[in-house]
Parts: structure tokens; C-alpha cells; sequence
């Protein structure tokens, strides 16, 4: 056990990963000599060489197309791509390759693959340094999509994300990159992937959220015990496929559900876990499901603070959703 | 070639016949994937768009193999998931392509680093047209393979158009080779009507690619002398001149005549060679238009190595709605 | 009045938006001298000549960028992307530039674009020409998407389309090009975006559907009416803006709601109407929201209509639903 | 040439003080911006990148404009929406960037295809680096202009690094000009550290262009004197032996000497102009920084023309939320 920010622990999960499997290997922009520039691969360029560590020219479907090639022929290739923001142009090779190969050929080809990449606002980003599309991936069969919360589960799930046959988008909730710290185990410790997290148990109402989102969520669960509210926060972690036997008990339990992310809302993934829940626990649903998250607008600069979710709009709703009938 | 053409011809028929969905013909393009094929290794990994049949062909490719993708049967190695001509063979080192045009170009230059990185030395090769040379996975490709002097040839087949757009509207570059200077990768026009001349530029290409010398681009200008697939329709874009002239430079007719020059066959070989192909086609098509179809249930697999339980609960909802009879294939 | 099928209505639409106002003009792969894989565009090159209805060079993102380009001059471009399975080389110039370039320009720049793309599955087109991925569309804010299912409604809702201020994704059920023919209308009739359409009402059941769905879904409604069951269908024509309102409405009649779509379940289209029933007519609520959609899984060839919803599946997930608790 | 090096100074210091939440500074890259500023008509459509403080100056936007910009407060034009120098001004032809590399590329071709179709001799100019000719929308562009023969002058500036990454390791090319080839496209080579040649090649192109004879790629060569933006170390990629070279032909120096040598210009006037740039930066930045924050709520709007069913709600539901202290700005 050590203890690590986020960030680092991405940074040491990729180190266990190459210093076991000399297949594993990293290409992506700025991640050699200058080490990611959010310092994420960090001296792996200096441990593993220029080889295994692959500074490209500035083309995220050239990054990206390139490790399906890899994968395809047997390495185990982790691409970052700086933003999420600047996934796009490497979107086709993503949704029409990576996550169709092995279904196209018949289990064939199957495409080991992970794009890591940060994710979401808080950083003063502004619109192109700031989204959360989560949804696009989730909704893309063939893909699995993670959001650690935790240098924990940031370890613990790259690396299973690494060794898993199936493409993953592991998406970094850059705002928490450094602002929380824990332990993070040693060695090969994986943390399966589709598995959520129950962060604190509750009996009132289940709250569902993910990455950055976490740590308000906590605080507005924490302050509503002072009123007698028991809430349930479930970290998603994995988002595709999702655990949803978790997510139905959690609400089979409660009767409530707050779904909380910082994406926009149309068409979010909290719609599918509100959907999910519609039809697999309507029974037990004693109040409306409530979603607190990003408005239906681009990402904005000056005001993202209005933007975001924080505890005290996710206090509001849990309590407007305790309250209801 | 003669196969290549023949099966051709089979297959647009069994197209009108409504005996396969769908068909993209590679005649007049035999030659320069027929000669490409051979001047390959089969260690060689090839990324072929959708109309590489000769070059399939190459590679032991069965005309039963092919068959069964298309019809999409119980014996077709994709399981019935792709439209007819996107097929591929891993253990043939062909790998399965995809409509999206262009996406295999930058792949072939991940694959080429992998081999690099496992000591083998092979060569990777992508299989495209005049169109891909606008997608982005061209620049994607030629310029990392520029960057990272990987073992592979770009292979595109310049047959003139991409459905209705003339070669002269696709780019303003004079040839397309010469787009290879933009990353410096040496570019090479042939002609793709000479088998001989397409297998030396190969040849010598991956030789080259062999040595750690780098990529080539080669660019053979070859004619579909065809429909762009049977959904199309070429009279409503280009003229019969055009085509009558190209048709005068048919790869096969011309391979047939310089072997007739040279005194190395005959028109009799010539028309028992026709003949003995037309059979191996009928036999095949006899042979794969009985295999049974595709388990109905299939189609839930491989999206993951391992279903997912959302997935084997959508399966227990199909297998039901087939029991009761409510979905057919 | 004219007869058309849902095909030359897009046609006749073009034709007379083009007629009525010169800054309307057509770009994209083959709609010129061929009009067009599908024959949308047939004539119009003859009609208008080479300057407005422009042959591109095979990339997406040169069509789309190039519109975004014509659009912030202030002309109106309606692209054509002649797959929507064949739209991902272009999804940056779609989601960073055409959906944010007002947002971003604090108003300065709008972008009056259309994109045009047939969409679905049903002709036999496998996993590249039979895709609805209409909720990455959908989730992104800026972007209107629109989805017609009869000729009258894709005549009047592409000419608002072309002259709406905002841009529009433009998705045409190609399974019902041809399949469906009835009346439009002449000149200048514009359909309103943003309004569903009540194809058949009802006070049993809801179901929401759109695009090539509609045939199906009318088919089991219809067939539903023998067992005395009155299932309301809704065309939502609009996916964004959605017309919540009308959604609601009939759901606080109803209490039960089908929603009908061919994309993958997993955070499609469908979600967000669950999501908004689930929250916002959760006391109407008297079963399960039950979703009918494509599997979980990439589009198949040769088993796609055991992918594909059919009225039979649509009308086993009404009868359920109004049969539950 | 001198303002905009004193604002970019200026602008790195506040950062660094927190006043600015991140900037990108324009140092060594000026002469190219401004020389080729000058050769253009207001007229022209500007599709900038991010680092075009020497460009915006030449268009007459106020350091007061830029400043609101970076504030992203009240007088903002953007209201706020954008990161520091992601800057436009319609009335001024003067697009609004964005972050995504290389998209205004092709955006300005189809400008351009408008331009010409309104009959408006006007030309479009993209400004983007050497990373960006990596970008799948340089090759649309380039392309799409080769093609359709456009009134567009592509301005590359190479600044020899985008972020980390060496412009040899960017393409295997010998220059980026030379890329113009693959496309029809005629590319040149200027020295961008002299203002008089970056104002002759762009004077010539835009003679080109307005004649019909298409579009022009330009390479100017320059070097980012200072950081990619100040988020980045340069010290960690780049030698100081390196920087020292480049700084020796910084263009500012070089006009200076230019000037000097010819006896158009004193050291005293220089100093004075220094110190005059300096002042006028202190006053905008007095004037700029009391201006009052963005209304709350306006970030709701321009999403589309004209505010949804959904996003009235939605503004409704903000309104609760601030009045009730629950969210801050
Ligand atoms: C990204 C993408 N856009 C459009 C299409 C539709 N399409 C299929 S083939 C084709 C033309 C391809 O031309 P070329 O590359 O010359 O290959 P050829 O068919 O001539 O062999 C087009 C536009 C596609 N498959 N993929
Ligand atoms: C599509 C995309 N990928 C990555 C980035 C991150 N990024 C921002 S600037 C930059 C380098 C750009 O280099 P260049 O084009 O040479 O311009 P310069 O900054 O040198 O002016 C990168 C990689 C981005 N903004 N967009
Ligand atoms: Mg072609
Ligand atoms: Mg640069």
C-alpha cells in the first residue's frame, strides 16, 4: 500500500501493467519526454523506452486506428488521448472498428484496446476541455466504459481495463485528478470491472453517481444524516456494461433514486439508469426519479460553477425527492 | 484471373436472382491484386477494403469459403454479420474489413509496429481505392508510417472512379502516388492492367520494407470495368466510350494474348481453362446453396469475449420470442 | 397534392426550397450526375447546376466542415452523408463546430445547416448501412434532430429544417423510402419542429415511436384494438427538442407507456423518454415503461429481422404492460 | 509588433497572479501574424487558431476586447463561453476559434466556396501550425481546395513544436509547404521572422486567389519563443541552446536592427514606444478588470436561436438555485 493522488495512481497502474506484460505498450500526444500533460505517464518513457512509450503526431484517429492495428495483431496497446474533448476526430475508428472487430469477424479479431483519456469540468476548461460524453461510448455496443473515483479504483480498475479482452474507454475525472488521495495497493491488484461500489449504505433513497461527481455527492449524503435522511450513494464505476442488479436492489431497498452526473442532461446516461429503473424496480418506486446534472448546453467558461452539480443541488433534490408523496 | 472473373460473373447473376443480397465485382482489377498477392509472403498481413477478390484468391481462399459469406449460412466464418465481400481469414492472415471507407490504411501502420515490435518481418499491406485517398485514415496512415518508417505498402487501386466521382474531381494531385511526398514515402505509379509490372513494384517494395527502408505508396491504374456494386447503376455517369476503351486493356485479355504471342497457350487451354473454372464455380455454389442458416440466436455474441448478463437477458427474450413464434428470420 | 413516396417527398422538398431561395444549396458524395444513392437528390443537378448541387470528394468531414464554412457566410447548406453509418469521419466538425458555433460566439456566428442521412436497418445492410445512433445526436446540445415517417411530414419538416436558424441532423428511415407513399403538399408547407404527432389516440396505452418504427407500431396498435385494448401512438418526429408536453399528456392519460426504436437499447433514444416519464408523470404511472428496441449488440446482416422490432414483439410489450399489475 | 509582445507579457504575468485563468502567448510569432495582417483586405475572413494576438491587432480589436475576452465578464462578446484567446469578431471577419486542432481548415474553404458563390472577391485565410497538418480537416481542406479550386490562402505558422513534439517527428515531409503538392496545391516557404517577406507572399497569393487561380499554401517559419500556454514547462522538452538560437532571430529584435541599420529609428524612440505599448496595456487592464461579472443565467442562451421548452425550465430552476444561495458563481 502506498498512498497516491489519482493521477499517480493511473501512472503507477500503468507501470505494473508494462513492468509485467511486455505487450503492453502506450502511444498518445505529449506522453513521452513532456509525460502526458497531466503527468499521468510520467518517467515511463524513461523506464520503458521510446518503443513501449510512443509520443505521435497530433492525429487522434491516427493514435487510435494505430492501436486497433496493434490489438489486432496481438499487443496490448493503451492510447491516451489528451481531452476527451478531442476524441472526435478519432470517433470513427472507435465506434465503426474498435468496437465492432470482433463481432464483424465473427470472434476473429478481437481488439484489446484501452483509450484512457480526462474527462469533465471543474478546471476552467471552457468547451473544449471540460465535456463529459460518457453517453456516446455507453450507448456504442462492443465497448466497455470506466470512471474511477478513487486512486483505489483508478489502480485497480486500469489494470483490469488493460488485461480485459474487450476494448474500454477509461475516462479520468481530471478535476479529482489531485484533490483526493488514498491508498492504492501494489502489484497486480485488479478491480473487477462491472461492479459498482456501494460508498455509504442508506435506507431512504439511493443516490447513483460516478467520477468527480463523487465527492459532492458524498458531502450532500453526509449532511442530510444531521436531518434524519439515510441516503445510499453507489459509485457506477463501470458504466458500460452496468451493474445493474446493484442498481435495482439499491432502489428495491430505498424506493428513491437520485441520479447525478455532470454531462448534460438529454440523453445522459443517468436516462438509462432512470430507464432501467422505470421498468426493473417500478414497484418499489415511491417517489419520482430525479437527475441532478449539467444543463442542456455546451460547456461554459466563465460560469461552469453554475454548470456543475455540487452537494447543495444534490442535497436539494434528495430531500425534494424524500419529501415527494 | 479466369477464376476471379468467372466467379465474378457467377455472382452478379446470383445477385439478380435474388439468391445474394448484395455484390461488389473486382473485374478489371484481377491483375494488379492478382500480382500484388504473389509477390507477397503469407506471413504478410493484408487489409483489404471489399474488392479484393483475386487477391483472396491468392491468399487459398476457397470459392466455398466465399460463398458462405455471402449467403451469411451456418459455415460462414463471420457468422452471417457482414453484407457479401467484406469477409476475412485470420488464419490466412486476411483480415476482415468494413464499409467505413479508409479506416484499414492507419490500422495496417499499427499492425506493421506490432510485427516491428515481435521481430517478425513481415510486411503489412492496405487494400484501397482513389477514394480513400481523401479519408482521414489516409493522412492518418501515411503520414505515421512517414514518421515511424514502418514495413508498409500502401496499395491503392486507382480503377478511375468511387461510385460516380471521376479520379480528376476525387483530388487535384496529378497521380496519387505523388501524395506519398506529403510524408515522405516514396510514391510509385504502375501500370495495373501488368500483372508482371505490379508484382515487381511489390517486389521491390517490400524488399525494401524488409530492410528497414520504410513504407511505399503504389498507386495502380487500373478500370472497374464493372458496376461500383449491384446496387449501381454506371451508365447514369459515365460514357460507353470510356468504358469500351478501357475494356480494350483488360488485364485478362491481355495476360491471355501475350501468353498466345509468346507461344505458351493456346485459345483451346484457353477455353478448357474457362471451362474448368465455370465448373469449380457451380460445383461451389451447388455445394454452399444448401448449408443451413445461421443459428438465430447467434447474433447475441461476440459484441464481448463473454456475453454480458444483459445480453444473455436479451437472449432468454429472443429464444422466447422465437418459441413463440413472434420474430423470423 | 401531390403522390409521393417518403423519398421523393425529400426530393420535392429540396426542389422547392431550392426554388424559393438561391442560398440554399446541396453538397455531398454522389448527388450530383447520379442524384444520389438513393435518388434523393435525382434532377436537381440538371435544375440548379454544379454550383448548388455539389459532387465532394470522398470525406465527410470535408462535406460537413465545408457547410459549417458556407453557413457562417450565411448561405444554407443542406449536406448529404450518404450513410448515417458513414457520418463518424465528420462527428468532430458535427459536435465541436456546428453544434457550439453559435453557443461559442456568444451569438455571433449561427450555423444554419442541414445534414440529410438515410438511417436504419431493414435492407439488409449490416453493421455499416443500417445504424440509429440518433441519441448521439440527441445528446448533444445545440443540434436539432429530426425524424420523419410519412411523406407529408418529410416534405414539411425538411423545409422548416432547411430554414430553421439552427442546425439540423436530418435523419430519413431509408427502409420506408420507397414502402410508404400518400399526399404532400405544394410550395412553401412547413411542418413545425418540435411537435410530435398523434397518429392514432388512445386511453389505454402510449406508445412512443418515430421513423421507419411507425409501420409497426401502427400494425400493433391496430391489432390491439380487437382485444379491446386503445393504445395511444405517438410519431415524436423531433427527437430534439423533444415535445415533452405532449409526451406527458398522454402518459397522464394513458398511465402506461411502450417506447418503440430500432438502436440498441443501452442509453438509446428511448432512455430519456423513460427517464422523463419516470420523473415527470411518475404519479400517472400505473406499470413498468417498457422499452421495444435493437439488441444490445452491433446490427447483424443476415439475422436482421430477428434484430429489428416488428409489430409482433411492439404489440406482446403493449399487451404486457397494460396487462401488469 | 511591440504591443502585442508587451500584452502577451503582460497577459503571462497575470496569469501567473491568478487575475486569468490560462493564456497562450503569441512571442516570436508576430512579424508572420502581422506581416501577413497587412496584406490582407478587411474584407478578407480570418479562421483563427488560438495564438493570433499579432493577427487580432491588425484587424483593430482593443486590448479592451481582449481583455473582457479573458475576464470572460460583462463586455465579453462571447459572454464568457470560452477559454482565454479562444477570441472572434464577427464585424471585423474575425471567427471565433475553437480548441479542437486544424477544424477552421476546412471551415475556411467552404467560407471561401460562399464567398465566391455571393460574387464577393474577397479571400479566406485558415491560420493554424505545424501540428495541425497532422489533422484530418488540413487533408479535407487542402483537398476540398485543390478540388474546387477556392480563393483560400492556407497559413501555416511552424513554430517548430506543437506542444512536445518536434516538427520532424511530426511528418517525415522535408517542409509543410511541400505538402501542397499532394493536393494541386502550390506551397511556399517564408521566412516568418521577416515581415516584408511573410507581406510579399501573402500579397502574392491574394493576387492568386482573387484572379481565379485558387488557393496558396504558405509556410512561414518561425519558433514559439515562450510556452505552449502556461500550463506548459518547455524546459522539459526543449534545449536551452536551442531557444537561445531561435532568440537571436526573434522578429521584433530583427525589425529593430532593421530600422536602426537604416536610420528610420533611434534607440531613444524605441524606448519610448516600449514604454508608451506598456502604458496602453496598463490602461486597458485598469479600465477592464472592475468590469462586472457575466449575468448568471446567460450561459443558457445561444445554444440555439432562440431558448427551448427544456432550457426555460432549466433557467427557471437556476434562478431558484442562486436566489436560494446554492450556487455561486
Ligand atoms: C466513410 C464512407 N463514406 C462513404 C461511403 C460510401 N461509399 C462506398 S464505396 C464509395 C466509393 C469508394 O471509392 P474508392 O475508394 O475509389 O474504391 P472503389 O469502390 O472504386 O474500389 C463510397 C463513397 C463509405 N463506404 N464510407
Ligand atoms: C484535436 C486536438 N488534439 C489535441 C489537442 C491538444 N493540443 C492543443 S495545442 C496542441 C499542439 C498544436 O500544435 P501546432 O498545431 O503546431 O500549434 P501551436 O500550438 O504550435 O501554435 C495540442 C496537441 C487539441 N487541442 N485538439
Ligand atoms: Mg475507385
Ligand atoms: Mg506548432
Amino acid at each position: 500500500m502506498t498512498e497516491a493522488t489519482l493521477v499517480q495512481a493511473v501512472n503507477r497502474a500503468l507501470h505494473t501493467a508494462m513492468a509485467a506484460d511486455p505487450e503492453v505498450l502506450l502511444l498518445g500526444e505529449d506522453i513521452g519526454v513532456n509525460g502526458g500533460v497531466f503527468r499521468a505517464t510520467e518517467g515511463l518513457l524513461k523506464e520503458f523506452g521510446a518503443d513501449r512509450v510512443i509520443d505521435t503526431p497530433l492525429s487522434e484517429t491516427g493514435i487510435i486506428g494505430t492501436a486497433v492495428g496493434m490489438a489486432l495483431y496481438g499487443l496490448k496497446p493503451v492510447a491516451e488521448i489528451q481531452f476527451l474533448d478531442f476524441i472526435y476526430p478519432g470517433f470513427d475508428q472507435i465506434v465503426s472498428e474498435l468496437a465492432k472487430f470482433r463481432y464483424r469477424s465473427g470472434g476473429q479479431y478481437p481488439c484489446h484496446v484501452v483509450i484512457r483519456t480526462p474527462y469533465g469540468g471543474g478546471i476552467k476548461g471552457g468547451l473544449y476541455h471540460s465535456q463529459s460524453t460518457e453517453a456516446y461510448f455507453a450507448h456504442t455496443a462492443g465497448l466497455k466504459v470506466v470512471v474511477p473515483s478513487t486512486p483505489a479504483d483508478a489502480y485497480g480498475l486500469l489494470l483490469s481495463a488493460i488485461f480485459d479482452p474487450d476494448p474500454v474507454i477509461f475516462l479520468e475525472p481530471k478535476r479529482i485528478y489531485r484533490s483526493v488521495s488514498g491508498e492504492i495497493p501494489e502489484g497486480d491488484h485488479r478491480e473487477p470491472i462491472g461492479k459498482a461500489r456501494i460508498v455509504r449504505e442508506g435506507t431512504d433513497v439511493s443516490v447513483f453517481a460516478y467520477g468527480a461527481m463523487i465527492p459532492p455527492a458524498t458531502e450532500a449524503c453526509q449532511s442530510l444524516e444531521g436531518e434524519g435522511i439515510s441516503a445510499e450513494l453507489v459509485d457506477l464505476r463501470t458504466l458500460s456494461p452496468v451493474d445493474s442488479p446493484a442498481v435495482i436492489a439499491s432502489v428495491e431497498k430505498t424506493g428513491r433514486a437520485v441520479i447525478v452526473h455532470e454531462a448534460a442532461r438529454f440523453c445522459g446516461y443517468g436516462a438509462e439508469i432512470a430507464a432501467i429503473l422505470a421498468d426493473k424496480a417500478f414497484y418499489s418506486l415511491k417517489a419520482p426519479i430525479a437527475r441532478v446534472t449539467g444543463f442542456d448546453t455546451p460547456f461554459p467558461y466563465a460560469l461552469e460553477n453554475l454548470y456543475l452539480p455540487n452537494a447543495a443541488r444534490i442535497r436539494q433534490s434528495v430531500l425534494d425527492t424524500v419529501r415527494a408523496a | 484471373m479466369l477464376l476471379a472473373r468467372a466467379f465474378d460473373e457467377r455472382c452478379l447473376t446470383l445477385q439478380r436472382q435474388g439468391r445474394i443480397g448484395f455484390y461488389v465485382p473486382a473485374m478489371g482489377q484481377e491483375a494488379a491484386q492478382i500480382g500484388c498477392g504473389w509477390a507477397l509472403d503469407p506471413a504478410d498481413w493484408l487489409f483489404p477494403a471489399y474488392r479484393e477478390l483475386g487477391l483472396a484468391l491468392t491468399r487459398g481462399v476457397t470459392l466455398d469459403e466465399l460463398l458462405c459469406q455471402f449467403f451469411g449460412n451456418a459455415q460462414d466464418r463471420l457468422k452471417g454479420r457482414q453484407m457479401p465481400n467484406h469477409y476475412g481469414y485470420r488464419d490466412r492472415n486476411f483480415v476482415v474489413g468494413s464499409s467505413p471507407i479508409g479506416t484499414q490504411i492507419i490500422q495496417a501502420v499499427g499492425a506493421a509496429m506490432a510485427a516491428r515490435r515481435r521481430g517478425d518481418a513481415i510486411v503489412t499491406i492496405p487494400f484501397f481505392g482513389d477514394g480513400a485517398t481523401s479519408s482521414n485514415d489516409f493522412h492518418a496512415g501515411l503520414n505515421f508510417a512517414g514518421v515511424f518508417r514502418v514495413p508498409t505498402i500502401f496499395f491503392c487501386q486507382n480503377n478511375e472512379w468511387a461510385i460516380s466521382l471521376p479520379r480528376s474531381r476525387q483530388t487535384a494531385a496529378k497521380t496519387l502516388a505523388e501524395k506519398g511526398g506529403a510524408y515522405g514515402v516514396p510514391g510509385e505509379v504502375v501500370d495495373g492492367n501488368d500483372v508482371h509490372q505490379v508484382f515487381r513494384a511489390v517486389r521491390t517494395a517490400r524488399a525494401r520494407a524488409i530492410a528497414g527502408d520504410g513504407p511505399t505508396l503504389i498507386e495502380a491504374q487500373v478500370y472497374r470495368l464493372g458496376p461500383h456494386s449491384t446496387s449501381d447503376d454506371p451508365r447514369r455517369y459515365r460514357s460507353d466510350a470510356e468504358l469500351a476503351e478501357w475494356k480494350q486493356k483488360d488485364p485478362i485479355g491481355r495476360l491471355k494474348h501475350e501468353l498466345l504471342d509468346a507461344g505458351a497457350w493456346t485459345e483451346e487451354q484457353d477455353a478448357a481453362l474457362l471451362e474448368e473454372v465455370r465448373g469449380e464455380v457451380a460445383q461451389a455454389l451447388a455445394r454452399t446453396e444448401t448449408v443451413g442458416p445461421a443459428d438465430p440466436t447467434s447474433f447475441l455474441d461476440d459484441v464481448y469475449a463473454t456475453r454480458t448478463p444483459a445480453l444473455d437477458e436479451q437472449r432468454h427474450y429472443l429464444e422466447e420470442m422465437l418459441k413463440a413464434g413472434m420474430v423470423r428470420q
